[in-house]
């Protein structure tokens, strides 16, 4: 059976609604539209207005509220339309959410998950194509998780509502639509996926993969042409960006020796860079090739196609630079 | 003669907030009205044309049109000039055609060329026309409204006597960044207008569903605030007039403009779903801007109904060609991946998304 | 006897905005008129010595005191029960002592220690009492705001018919979040209670430099305020009491209490630069909530000025012992860097300063 | 000569005002109040009220303001009494400021410095404590400073002040109060010092030490303690976070085959992380050792004196970790 990661987060969400009453949704147009790209369809129809509540366009206010209404106990789904505008409601998920548990020495408890599109769609623009894992995955007291398929999509997202913390989750717009096999028990109302650990999605002996989100199918995507060379890739969907699943990611490096790391984000200070200072500080007797790191290009997105695609990874670079960790190619350092 | 001056009522009166409204009479030219008819006629082709490029896949992303709104832009530009400064949302594509722009320069943008406005990089959300004083462009709600207020600090601070009109919608009208920069250009009677485009709708969100008070030229409180017909480009021009005087003696302004949007609000909308067929099609036929002008200079005779319609084909022939020349022009160059990134760029290092592959050394 | 009916009008009328304010006629008891000096008496005391501790370097970081406010937390608890919520900023000291805190938790934090009310690891600025619906203590000026209308709609959603007064100063009344939360409070008629404690200055910078109203109780415009004497715990308590009811039926209501803090903003600022003494001695002369209370209880003869006296030298008692006995209480556990980042660490490991030395399997 | 760093920051506002109308101030207490670190005392008497602006604890809005001024043309200094405040605006700071000159192609370039003390001062707990070094820097538009001596603060708030384009700049309370030695040419009003080159503090030869602001100090610290032990120590005075001087680093780590990195802030995705990421990049055939990284503990910062101090890097954890890549002590793994 097919299902599209819309779907998936969809009958997640409602599962989790009617498991439990403290659940609720709100946001920017999650009620009456059916939510901007969907997720939340039918939602205010079977629980109404008191659990799926339109927002008005004030980030600020209420994530804010959210993280209030969590404190008290409920357990608040907070919507961005897009995770751009979180960038208004930061300090709220930093500072409100993220360090209460802590500061009140276990007190005061924020079952919160705030979710929506996160990093580049298609030619939208420099405002609104931007990727905050590594931002939000650098702060302690936030779990960030960020799924690929639609198994990742149901069983992290149920796995983030019920989880007590607050949980930062991480979708992307252009999967919204895709469709992945899923299993019996994907589909199984109790289904979840344990937060923290990386799944390996193709198993392979001559070079490690990391990637997460719409970067899993690429690298995916890549293996394959490699193989076509004779290049056994592993390739690991990292599904939780914190905690980072060092443990998987190292026992792969130490196996295939090799690294290349896959993100659509800005490269510096990003997830790849974590990982390569991972493996460099537990493995590096391991590591029989530079880490190669690939991400998006070091500059705001640009709205013309032909420089868009220039922008953000394409398959060919993740093959090209798994190519040169295991060697089977020199590198060019042309310039643009 | 041209020059005449005509004497128009406005269609219904201004309603102030801690200010006297001006009075219902605006003066007007024959030529002016002839101009008002013909710029918001090619505002309204421009968005149309916009709106079947997008659907032929030559405009990708978001995509936010702003036919049924042309009287805000036209009748404030009638009234202040390219010295006094506006920023906006991403509903910006007339905005920009108001200050000057071409429609080359905004189809080509539209589409990603190197002619554009933006060269390409900006797309249909950023804008913008720095030569007279087009700010963007801006994709973030509410954002451009502190930014407008520091434009206007700007014009105080450089003394330069001019003004800065803050534009944002009904759903912008919540966000607390407004009221902050609203108390400051209180504070410092920055010569700054607020311009609530008021069109009901923030996305599908009806204006009471998401403001318990959505008297928006009242939302400052203590700052006056004037509402206007946002459809009326004469109501419009003389309120911008009345607003320009005011703030350059005595600090900010509100004006909420009640006007309409025929289109969804971005292209993923129908803009079907949260308002009836019935809503607005009776604006159209009651409150059209282009339709109230073409009625005013019928009646006062001051052209023909079929030179009138000589102006739409015109303007419709201007559209169409600017397509055709836009879509001939070439992409950006790849190497303007990494202009513009800095102003000075120090000579260091930026990246593609492969490191090793693609890097430039930053101008 | 203890319990006999005393009526007292308040000092000044209430101002009401949108809304008719309640009765000057204030009812009260005896007792509750020595249990508001004893309390206030304490926390008084307890600021005071919080003062010094600072300077015997005992106390650490930023600390901000509450002497001068303390009406506006006593008449509160006076007019609600321990089930309705309160938050607020971080000068909350005496706010948590009266939602039922004691001396030595509030001492023993405030000196980082492990019997400290959030085991030392939360300072002066994040006390909490979850018990009894005290959701802290923060530091970020405006954020508890939303954070407080938040609880409220907790309230609501459980059907708990309980209220949140969530409480900020003059200075966080101009943030803008203040004004979203309010508007979502308003459209979803939330039980909340913004309560302004108007001190007059937001660190060093008088009420009118900072906002272009300063009528805070009209902050929200379309939302009923009432403007109260907050150095007048009768008053405070008459204004909580209608409020509590107000908002169970019809959603928020802002209450502008003015105040006076008599330190500084907090530690580092002697707080006489940007007011006079004169100001300061002017306020405790004429306006102090403990001495109003002490002319009431004599002028009514319900205790002698020595049984008074008493009650103060017992309440320096009490604030001794309490720090005497905090000094004696161990730090926190090493072990306790690592517990409550999360309450399910899910047996990942997290890191000290240098990782390959110190590290934790989060519980 | 000696001056402070609140001297060097306070000469350099005075003398960049005084060179350039364009150049204002704003920000909450740097008035009247002088400062509420006393970073601007004196400024209002000599520039007057339209210079040096007092603004209400609206960090969104003024931000915004000062963006829209520097559009404008003017250069703004927005002082954020502490970055932790900087979230509220952060918004403006990415989406207003960083991305404008790329999404206008050149049209509307940003001149603003964004100033403030960052990270860790002394008991101000979880939420007065953050370092954003790593978040800012991570996105392109912007150039980010972080002073460590009072010539620093000097040489780079002046070329801050001067740059065309958004700056975040990035103070240490605990800083402001200490004094350095000063030359004659850091001292006049021409002095600035280039942006994005780090400067080597020490000159060393077994292990590369990297820090900036405050742990340049503690890392100088190291390397006298070192140097008794027979290890000689090169430290690197990052100065600036983006752009980063890779060259600078990689040319240590050639050198030396061993590399500490040095931050007080979190350390997932942090500044350590890139640094560990460009030198396996760049230099990895010449690294002989693990890198190995001392950073904020992965916790929100407790209030505690004895939890505090666990929490930021001492001076002991880098000697340890920079004699762990010399191989003279094996690493140990205790748990707290
Ligand atoms: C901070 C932020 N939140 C959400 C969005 C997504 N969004 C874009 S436009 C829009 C509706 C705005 O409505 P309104 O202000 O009335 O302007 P209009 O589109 O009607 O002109 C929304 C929710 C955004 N761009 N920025
Ligand atoms: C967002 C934010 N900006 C600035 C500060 C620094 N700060 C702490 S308290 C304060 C003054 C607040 O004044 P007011 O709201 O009147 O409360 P009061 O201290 O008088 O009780 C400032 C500027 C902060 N903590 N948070
Ligand atoms: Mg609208
Ligand atoms: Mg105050």
């Amino acid at each position: 059976k097919e299902m599209t990661v819309r779907d998936a987060l969809n009958t997640a969400l409602d599962e989790e609604m009617s498991a439990d009453p403290k659940v609720f949704l709100m946001g920017e147009e999650v009620g009456e539209y059916q939510g901007a790209y969907k997720i939340s369809k039918g939602l205010l129809d079977k629980y109404g207005p008191e659990r799926v509540i339109d927002t008005p366009i004030t980030e600020a206010g209420f994530t804010g509220i959210g993280v209030g209404a969590a404190y008290y106990g409920l357990r608040p789904i907070v919507e961005f339309m897009t995770f751009n505008f979180s960038m208004q409601a930061i300090d709220h998920i930093i500072n409100s959410a993220a360090k209460s548990n802590y500061m009140s020495a276990g007190q005061i408890s924020v079952p919160i998950v705030f979710r929506g599109p996160n990093g580049a769609a298609a030619g939208v623009g420099a405002q609104h194509s931007q990727c905050y894992a590594a931002w939000y995955a650098s702060c302690p007291g936030l779990k960030v998780l960020s799924p690929y398929s639609s198994e990742d999509a149901r069983g992290l997202l149920k796995a983030a509502i019920r989880d007590p913390d607050p949980v930062v989750f991480l979708e992307n717009e252009i999967l919204y639509g895709e469709s992945f096999p899923v299993s019996a028990e994907v589909l199984d109302s109790s289904f979840s996926i344990p937060i923290g650990k990386a799944k390996i999605e193709r198993g392979g002996k001559d070079v490690t993969i990391t990637a997460f989100s719409k970067m899993v199918g690429y690298s995916l995507q890549a293996a394959e042409i490699l193989a076509k060379d004779g290049i056994s890739a592993e390739v690991i969907n990292l599904r939780s960006i914190r905690p980072l699943d060092r443990a998987t990611i190292n026992a792969s490096v130490r196996k295939t020796n090799r690294l290349v790391t896959v993100e659509e984000g800005f490269p510096q200070h990003g997830v790849g860079a974590e990982i390569c200072a991972s493996v460099v500080e537990e493995s590096f007797e391991y590591l029989d090739a530079p880490v190669e790191r690939i991400a998006g290009a070091d500059v705001p997105m640009p709205y013309a196609p032909n420089l868009e695609r220039l922008a953000v990874p394409q398959v060919e670079d993740i093959v090209r630079a798994a190519k040169r960790a295991c060697y089977r190619l020199v590198p060019k350092s042309a310039a643009a | 003669d041209d020059q005449t001056l005509l004497t128009i009522e406005t269609s219904v009166p201004f309603t102030g907030h801690n200010i006297d409204p001006p009075s219902r009479s605006v003066e007007t030219t024959p030529k002016e009205l002839l101009t008002f008819f013909h710029d918001m006629s090619l505002m309204r082709r421009m968005e149309i044309a916009a709106d079947s490029l997008y659907k032929a896949k030559l405009i990708r992303g978001f995509c936010h049109l702003y036919d049924g709104q042309e009287a805000v832009s036209i009748g404030m530009e009638a009234a202040i000039t390219k010295r006094d400064a506006i920023i906006t949302a991403y509903r910006d594509h007339c905005i920009f055609l108001g200050r000057g722009g071409t429609l080359l320069e905004a189809f080509a943008e539209l589409m990603g060329r190197r002619a554009g406005c933006s060269k390409g990089k900006g797309g249909s959300m950023h804008f913008y026309r720095k030569e007279t004083n087009f700010y963007g462009g801006h994709g973030i709600v509410g954002a451009q409204v502190p930014l407008g207020c520091g434009i206007a600090f700007g014009q105080k601070y450089c003394k330069d006597e001019t003004v800065t009109f803050t534009m944002y919608g009904d759903g912008a009208a919540n966000q607390g960044q407004l009221f902050e920069a609203l108390n400051m250009s209180a504070l410092w009677d920055l010569p700054v207008i607020l311009v609530c485009e008021n069109n009901h709708y923030g996305m599908g969100t009806a204006e009471w569903r998401a403001a318990k008070s959505p008297a928006y030229y009242k939302r400052g409180d203590y700052v006056p605030g004037l509402k206007v017909d946002g459809m009326d480009v004469l109501a419009v021009k003389q309120a911008c007039k009345f607003a320009k005087e005011h703030v350059l003696q005595n600090g900010p302004m509100i004006l909420e403009m009640d006007t309409y949007r025929y289109h969804g609000h971005s292209m993923s909308d129908p803009g079907s779903t949260y308002r009836t067929r019935d809503e607005i099609s009776g604006v159209r036929q009651e409150r059209d801007p282009i339709e109230r002008v073409r009625k005013l200079i019928l009646s006062h005779e001051l052209s023909t109904a079929s030179e009138l319609k000589d102006i739409e084909k015109e303007v419709r022939k201007e559209v169409d060609d600017a397509i055709a020349q836009a879509k001939e022009t070439p992409m950006p160059d790849p190497s303007e991946l990494f202009t513009n990134v800095y102003v000075k760029g120090l000579g260091v290092e930026a990246f593609g998304a492969d490191r090793k592959e693609l890097k430039s050394v930053l101008p």
